[in-house]
């Protein structure tokens, strides 16, 4: 098939976007690290369905705090979503203020989950219950972290004028990652704070 | 008078699992008894339309011998669609849990694939004729549509899918459902749609959005989230559906839900791997096709290997084939392109049986096969079903000239 | 070499392959005498739907491997290049003769079928063994822990439960239902002759049934890694005629005969001092519960979780010095003198 | 010396291995000499041979445990070793050989081989590649760290709770491997990542997904697998840790937790572990057998679905191995059934390898010989675990020695055969000398004899009743004699790898050198000189057939020929071709990374923390972590040279 291959045109060089290996390696990151949640969340359930509703605390956890904090999580991808535009058009301003904007929204959210355990009645050595919350809850925690060390640094080479139009891989890729932890919060979220109302 | 022998053909065979169930559906509450005529009722009018659309395209585009197969599998999808919600079946599915699921898992994993397969919504919305999907246009579905093409939707209907399935599973929701029979309807034909717009995505041909390795993922992961409740039911030690908690023909409750567990892990799993098997063939058998393909063609692309060789640096624009693009727009005026696609640029030319041509000058693949090269588009614009045998784009009657005029328009939309 | 018809060829082949499938068994079974945790010749009604399905299974897979090293060798030889040499030397050709792919449909098709076979046998004898033919005669709680086994017959009448260790003694013909459960790590319950095994788990109540055939003394294991002296965690299941079955049962509900002076006494109280922590002798005031029950110790054919012979030297050994023959085990090296044990020593033995 | 734009023309050229473009490639290739290019070497061909260097020393240590143990068990009653120590032995023995050998030298093979079967010029993430090697490496000296001090693991490679919490289990022995493991699964995941990326992006223009080599199937299947099934097992890890660290309530019978969950999570990523390390083997075999057949393999594509097929189906069994948990008869029936249908992907290979053989011309060479045991031992090791997933059969054979001898004849028979085969065929690539085929003769009878010894008669031992994990057995149990036979085939056994390692030591010195390709074999790495230069290719090659050395014997050029001395340059600097997941048409030019030190520190800073972790110095951890972060900062820094950052006018 040597002939067929098409030569003439010119080709991309380097980090081109979801030309460059690094997307393809954050997919890869991505897929074991949902991987990883899915078991968590395995775990969860295999202790529910053992032992049912005495399993759970009382009261069920509530959505005070966690409904409103899941809205601000989505908020920082969409935020996230506006900044990659804007990385991809070489708007480093906005792509700039997009990421920072994630990057408050983010840390908002670890700051309300930390209140969330606060006033948790319970802690990680009670009961199973509290060693699955707060290892689930914790695992997402620690993502949220990685991701905002991710959004530090986009941030700093977009203001240090890495970025243009043509080159901005790191963005996508690191956006692909938050979008990561928001999706994942969200299967966290309907497992642990929905599904003991559903049953 | 085809079309219409077509039309009953397709009818009957789809009543023909329902009739015995329809005999006998003692037991059955009034409300059940008069839903499921009514579901008849409706798979005729779906069936109705697919056979008409079917002898549309058929009337464009000549048939191919993946029509019929595309047609059985419709009529066959149709057929476990009416056997698995027949008052018979639905009267087991109340007192076994086990049961239940199969009948769940015959929708989401039999009937969905088989009619996504048979292209049902392609072919159904064909069947409507021009003016409703005009008035759809209008009311802004093919911007949605276009928004959802490609990777967005993929991954809408991928979390869709298994969203909706692990939802209705879970016991709070499932008993909602079996306590109001709107709910129950509402929990079928989720199920039914969301496993259709899942199905279609990984049954589809590869479009640039979602390749063979991507659809490859896409099932593999499915068949793993929507196994998850499986695996969970076969370790419960005791069952947590209220309804079904006191089992039923010689099974404990516990075991009824055990039951159901395995049917979705082991048999249901088996779907799953059926359909990766079945993209890993499709995924070889293109390379070879492409390499056949790359054989015809090849004396030109040997000249610009050539030319590549002696280190010519030239600008992607100059390689392109002579073609006069304001030549080209006349003749997709002419030849009616619009009717089937939206081409910016081209008054009226609004159609929503193909795909938007928006952007195809920077398209990697044309029809999901062939690199998007001048002289590729010129060989697609002759000849489609000589490529993708079977597909609904028709024979134009092009000559060399005219395909090279409008693949070079087609080369402007960037 | 010679070219030899190929059909007979093939048939010499076969033939020479029944005897290896054969003889194993032949052999097998009489070297399995000797080896009395074997499972191949069962004396269990379990072992009656299972052991000819381990047989069955046994053949076919040894068929099987005859049958692919046979074709291996054959393929290997049949059109070998005419002497080693590297094929680089440019002696050896490239071709791509056709008719590879029938071997492969034919030989998982072939495949197949035997699998299918094989699925179809083990569901139906998982069905003849998933539950008892009869209502259980007896009920006995099993509570492993390192690193031996607490026995316990239930009984609806009080008088008539019974404590014992290590050593479980049922009625011939009849199932017995084994309640199992774990005081500590992962234990499993394993008496070969008479069925397969199942995990003793914590947290868990997991029930398994054995119904002997024949008189005997049956050995079991441990067969789940549980620690150090996982390799001496043994269990002997003594299976008798109902009526000596009664005739035990009697004897063992019976508290110990104790005297109430004399050196026996001393010996008694010796052991109720230092022994009756762990140990429990009813009768007596020893009640421990952390080690076996020792009411009727001297009518065990065993000690030690069935690692010694019940004899007096091996007992005096053991109750000297029990961490050099089972290192690591729950009972101490106390420091016993040899009057000390000797007393001790000539309790136990009234304890018939 | 990089010049980058943002895009550019492939120059199109031809060119040897001997001129002046292949002097600068060389140049621009090379690794620095020293120390220093030890530390920061991202070549994978460097970094494949440290891979099979390490996992040979690991299963020499493993051998020695597996030895000792040996002698203890050969008669009964003995006293060579106390329990402890022999808990202990056969714990790491277990570890060391499915963790720290069987997977880390099929990676080493796969690091080696991919670039040079696809026709690339290194792997897709060259650092990442280093970073695998040395954090494999990295944990394999933590967890031996423990040995070391007698403090080993000793409750198995599956170590089961509750034994592993720290009630039953005080001293750091669990900690130890249950850190380790964590440590370790990082090594596999990103070693994972890498290959499936390679594979997806890296191979040669022409080289659509139906021309790429089998053993790089093999081990795209098998990391996918490993992207899959890791997390579970490193969760599991970590849960046991905090168990006996914290006193969270995952697996302690009390406050909730469940013992049983250890065993799923466990098994969940171990049965799939088990296709992880035979698939790739499987794949070695797949593509060298046709070398000595002469001819090409029988049913690519069925092959290749069968791999996948393994492995999807891998991941849905895990129950088999709790058949006697106490789990619901239904449960179990299911379970054996999907176990029974799992040997059928299985089939489609062997049948392959025998279809092979029989239309092909075999030339016996000792490589031929080892995969022809291969698939012999494979079949053992097939029907013995056909045996066990019949529950019935298999509610006796657990835990027994019948399970050793069948894991046994997995992992010896299909991963340490195929291995051994392997190293004939491609050692003489990577070093360019042969290894003696007299010497091979030997090394071959008595590796089969020795083994089939040693490992046949657990079979027997196992229906004899011999539990698994027992550090002495009783006299009278009759088990004496076939232990005796059992341990005097190991030792024939470990004189048969003996005999390989003299081999290997007498090819270094004065082999016969092997020239560019000494079995006349078809794919892309034998048109390298042997060895490969650091650079692999002088141009990209361009590839018409799934045989590019073959196609003009085999008459397969309908498509076109492969030009393996003609094409892209890509001399700008260290350069790499991006090619399309089907069909493999460029893509893009990719920038490689020169070699970098950063993977070493931080895998250095990384074993910091993890030790901070086990001694509890908390600071130590936080230190560690902190190193961690700096380096990762200085490696995705990003770089103009490497194409990530914005161009500056000039």
């Amino acid at each position: 098939m040597s002939d067929t291959v098409h030569l003439q045109a010119p080709l991309p060089t380097g980090s081109v976007g979801k030309l460059a290996n690094g997307w393809f390696g954050m997919i890869a990151l991505v897929a074991t690290e949902g991987a990883l949640f899915a078991y968590l969340l395995f775990s969860y359930f295999y202790f529910d369905v053992q032992y049912g509703r005495s399993w759970l605390p009382d009261p069920l956890p509530a959505f005070r705090l966690s409904g409103p904090n899941t809205a601000i999580l989505v908020v920082s991808s969409l935020t996230m979503v506006w900044a990659e535009r804007a990385a991809r058009r070489g708007a480093n301003g906005r792509a700039a203020l997009g990421i920072a904007l994630s990057f408050v929204l983010g840390l908002v959210f670890v700051g309300i989950q930390l209140m969330e355990w606060k006033d948790k009645t319970f802690n990680y050595a009670s009961s199973s219950y509290g060693s699955l919350y707060f290892l689930i809850t914790g695992f997402h925690m620690a993502h949220v972290v990685a991701g905002l060390l991710v959004l530090a640094a986009l941030l700093a080479w977009t203001l240090l004028g890495y970025f243009d139009a043509r080159r901005h891989a790191p963005v996508s890729i690191g956006a692909l990652y938050w979008h990561f932890v928001d999706v994942v919060w969200l299967c966290v979220f309907f497992s642990l704070y929905v599904t003991p109302h559903l049953r | 008078m085809r079309r219409l022998t077509t039309l009953w053909l397709l009818a009957t065979a789809s009543l023909l699992p329902a009739a015995p169930a329809l005999a006998h559906d003692s037991g059955a509450t009034p409300e059940t008894i008069g839903a499921f005529p009514a579901l008849v009722g409706l798979s005729f009018m779906i069936a109705g339309l697919y056979a008409t659309g079917w002898a549309r395209r058929r009337r464009a585009a000549g048939t191919a011998p993946g029509h019929r197969t595309q047609a059985a599998a419709f009529a066959s999808g149709l057929a476990v669609l009416l056997a698995a919600l027949a008052p018979a079946a639905d009267e087991m599915a109340d007192t076994l849990f086990s049961a239940h699921m199969a009948q769940h898992l015959a929708l989401v994993l039999i009937a969905a694939p088989l009619l996504a397969f048979g292209r049902a919504g392609l072919l159904a919305g064909m069947g409507l004729g021009r003016a409703p999907r005009r008035i759809a246009g209008r009311l802004g579905f093919e911007r949605v549509r276009r928004t959802c093409h490609g990777m967005p939707g993929a991954l809408l209907a991928w979390f869709a899918f298994c969203g909706v399935f692990a939802f209705w599973h879970l016991p709070g929701p499932y008993g909602w459902s079996l306590r109001s029979f709107p709910l129950h309807v509402l929990e079928h034909a989720s199920l039914l749609a969301s496993a259709y717009a899942f199905w279609a995505v990984a049954l589809a041909r590869p479009s640039a959005a979602l390749g063979h390795g991507a659809r490859l993922a896409y099932v593999g992961t499915a068949a793993v989230v929507s196994s998850f409740p499986g695996a969970l039911m076969i370790l419960a030690p005791r069952p947590f559906y209220a309804a079904h908690a006191q089992g039923g023909w010689g099974l404990t409750g516990a075991e009824d839900q055990q039951l159901a567990g395995l049917v979705m892990w082991i048999p249901g799993g088996l779907v799953y791997l059926g359909a990766m098997c079945w993209i890993l063939l499709a995924w070889f058998a293109e390379a070879e096709r492409r390499a056949r393909l790359a054989r015809a063609s090849l004396p030109a692309i040997s000249l610009l290997l050539l030319l590549a060789a002696q280190g010519q640096a030239r600008a992607a624009g100059d390689n392109s084939m002579p073609g006069d693009a304001r030549q080209g727009a006349r003749l997709i005026v002419e030849t009616g392109c619009g009717a089937c696609h939206v081409i910016p640029g081209i008054t009226g030319a609004t159609g929503l049986v193909g795909p938007p041509l928006k952007q195809i000058g920077r398209r990697v693949f044309l029809a999901g096969l062939l690199r998007n090269s001048p002289e590729n588009m010129v060989t697609w614009l002759r000849d489609p079903q000589a490529i993708v045998p079977g597909n609904a784009m028709p024979r134009l009657g092009l000559s060399e000239a005219q395909a090279r005029d409008i693949a070079a328009y087609l080369a402007t939309l960037r | 070499m010679p070219l030899r018809p190929r059909t007979r060829w093939t048939m010499d082949r076969i033939a020479l392959a029944a005897p290896a499938v054969v003889l194993p068994r032949h052999a097998l079974a009489a070297g399995l005498a000797d080896a009395p945790m074997n499972y191949v010749v069962t004396h269990g009604l379990q072992g009656r739907a299972v052991t000819p399905l381990l047989w069955g299974l046994g053949a076919i897979s040894v068929a099987v491997v005859v049958i692919i090293s046979l074709l291996v060798v054959v393929g290997t030889l049949r059109r070998r290049a005419p002497r080693m040499h590297l094929p680089s030397d440019g002696q050896m050709p490239v071709e791509r003769p056709e008719g590879g792919l029938s071997w492969i449909a034919i030989g998982v098709g072939v495949s197949t079928v035997v699998l299918l076979g094989m699925m179809g046998w083990t569901a139906t004898t998982m069905a003849r063994i998933a539950r008892p033919p009869t209502q259980p005669a007896l009920t006995i709680d099993i509570r492993a822990q390192q690193w031996w086994w607490a026995v316990r017959y239930e009984s609806g009448d009080p008088t008539r439960i019974l404590d014992t260790a290590n050593e479980i003694h049922i009625p011939v013909g009849k199932p017995v239902e084994f309640k199992l459960e774990s005081r500590d790590v992962i234990h499993s319950f394993w008496v070969p002759a008479l069925g397969g095994k199942t995990d003793v788990i914590p947290g868990q109540t997991n029930m398994a049934w054995l119904q002997a055939e024949r008189p005997g003394v049956y050995r079991g294991q441990c067969a789940e890694y549980c620690g150090q002296q996982h390799g001496h965690m043994g269990l002997v299941i003594v299976a008798e005629p109902p009526d000596q079955f009664e005739a035990w049962m009697a004897n063992q509900l019976a508290s110990a005969k104790t005297a109430d002076n004399g050196p026996v006494r001393a010996g008694q109280d010796d052991f109720v001092q230092r022994c009756g922590i762990c140990h429990a002798v009813r009768g007596t005031l020893a009640h421990g519960v952390l080690g076996p029950d020792l009411t009727h110790l001297m009518s065990r054919g065993s000690i030690a979780a069935a690692t010694l012979p019940n004899r007096v030297a091996y007992l005096s050994g053991w109750i000297a010095n029990p961490q050099t023959i089972k290192p690591g085990a729950r009972m101490p090296t106390l420091d016993i003198s040899g009057p000390e044990l000797a007393r001790i020593r000539g309790f136990l033995e009234t304890l018939k | 010396m990089a010049v980058t734009g943002y895009e550019r023309v492939l120059h199109v050229e031809e060119q040897g291995y001997s001129t002046e473009h292949a002097r600068r490639l060389e140049e621009m290739w090379e690794s620095k000499p020293g120390l220093r290019g030890f530390l920061s070497s991202v070549d994978h061909k460097e970094i494949g041979i440290r891979y099979l260097v390490t996992a040979f020393g690991f299963l020499i240590v493993g051998g020695v445990e597996a030895l000792i143990m040996r002698v203890q068990l050969a008669r009964p009653n003995q006293a060579l070793l106390t329990p402890e120590q022999y808990d202990q032995l056969f714990s790491m023995h277990g570890i060391t050989m499915i963790f720290l050998y069987a997977l880390p030298v099929l990676s080493g093979f796969s690091n080696y081989l991919f670039p040079l079967v696809l026709g690339a010029r290194d792997m897709a993430f060259p650092r990442l590649n280093a970073y695998s090697y040395w954090i494999y490496l990295a944990s394999g000296i933590f967890m031996y760290a423990s040995l070391v001090m007698g403090l080993a693991p000793n409750d198995g490679w599956f170590s089961y709770v509750p034994y592993a919490l720290k009630a039953y289990n005080p001293g750091p022995n669990l900690d130890f491997y249950a850190l380790g493991m964590v440590f370790y699964g990082i090594s596999t995941t990103v070693g994972s990542v890498n290959f499936v990326v390679t594979f997806l992006r890296m191979r040669a223009p022409g080289m659509s997904i139906n021309r790429v080599p089998i053993l790089t199937w093999g081990t795209l299947t098998a990391s996918v697998g490993n992207l899959f099934a890791v997390p579970s097992v490193s969760l599991a890890f970590l849960m046991m840790w905090t168990d006996r660290q914290f006193g969270t309530h995952f697996f302690t019978q009390d406050s909730g937790g469940q013992p049983l969950l250890w065993q799923h999570l466990f098994w969940m990523f171990a049965h799939p572990w088990v296709y992880v390390v035979v698939l790739p083997a499987m794949g070695l075999v797949s593509d060298a057998l046709p070398f000595f057949c002469r001819r090409p393999l029988v049913g690519y594509t069925v092959v290749v679905l069968a791999t996948v097929t393994t492995m999807v189906l891998g991941f849905g069994v895990w129950l088999h191995h709790m058949f006697a948990t106490g789990l619901p008869f239904i449960a179990l029936s299911f379970f054996s059934a999907a176990s029974f249908v799992i040997t059928i992907p299985s089939a489609v290979a062997v049948f392959a390898w025998i279809a092979t053989i029989w239309t092909g011309r075999p030339v016996i060479t000792t490589a031929f010989l080892f995969f022809a045991g291969f698939i012999a031992m494979f079949v053992v090791g097939g029907v013995s675990g056909v045996m066990t997933a019949a529950v019935p059969v298999d509610r006796q054979l657990t835990d027994t020695y019948f399970v050793v001898a069948h894991i046994h004849y997995v992992l010896i028979g299909i991963n340490l055969f195929a291995v051994m085969g392997a190293l004939y065929v491609w050692l003489p690539k990577m070093t360019g000398r042969l290894l003696s085929e007299r010497l091979g003769r030997w090394n071959f009878w008595t590796v089969l004899i020795g083994f089939n010894l040693g490992f046949f008669p657990m079979h027997i031992l196992g229906l004899m009743g011999m539990p698994r994990r027992v550090y002495t057995y009783e006299a009278d149990l009759g088990w004496g004699t076939l232990n005796l036979v059992t341990s005097a085939g190991s030792f024939l056994l470990a004189i048969g790898i003996l005999l390989l390692l003299v081999n290997i030591a007498m090819s270094l010195s004065n082999g016969v050198p092997a020239g560019d390709n000494p079995w006349d074999a078809p794919t892309l790495e034998w048109a390298t000189p042997s060895p490969p230069p650091p650079y692999n290719f002088p141009v990209v090659p361009m590839v018409a057939s799934r045989h590019p050395l073959w196609e003009e014997r085999l008459g397969e050029t309908e498509a076109g020929h492969s030009e393996l001395l003609r094409g892209p340059l890509l001399a700008d600097g260290k350069e790499a071709l991006a090619t399309s997941g089907l069909d493999a048409q460029p893509e893009a030019i990719l920038k490689m990374p020169e070699d970098s030190y950063a993977p070493f520190v931080v895998t250095l800073a990384m074993s910091v923390g993890f030790t901070g972790l086990l001694l509890h110095e908390w600071w130590v951890a936080g230190a560690g972590g902190l190193g961690v972060l700096a380096g990762a900062l200085v490696w995705l820094w990003p770089e103009a040279s490497l194409g990530q950052k914005a161009e500056r006018e000039a």
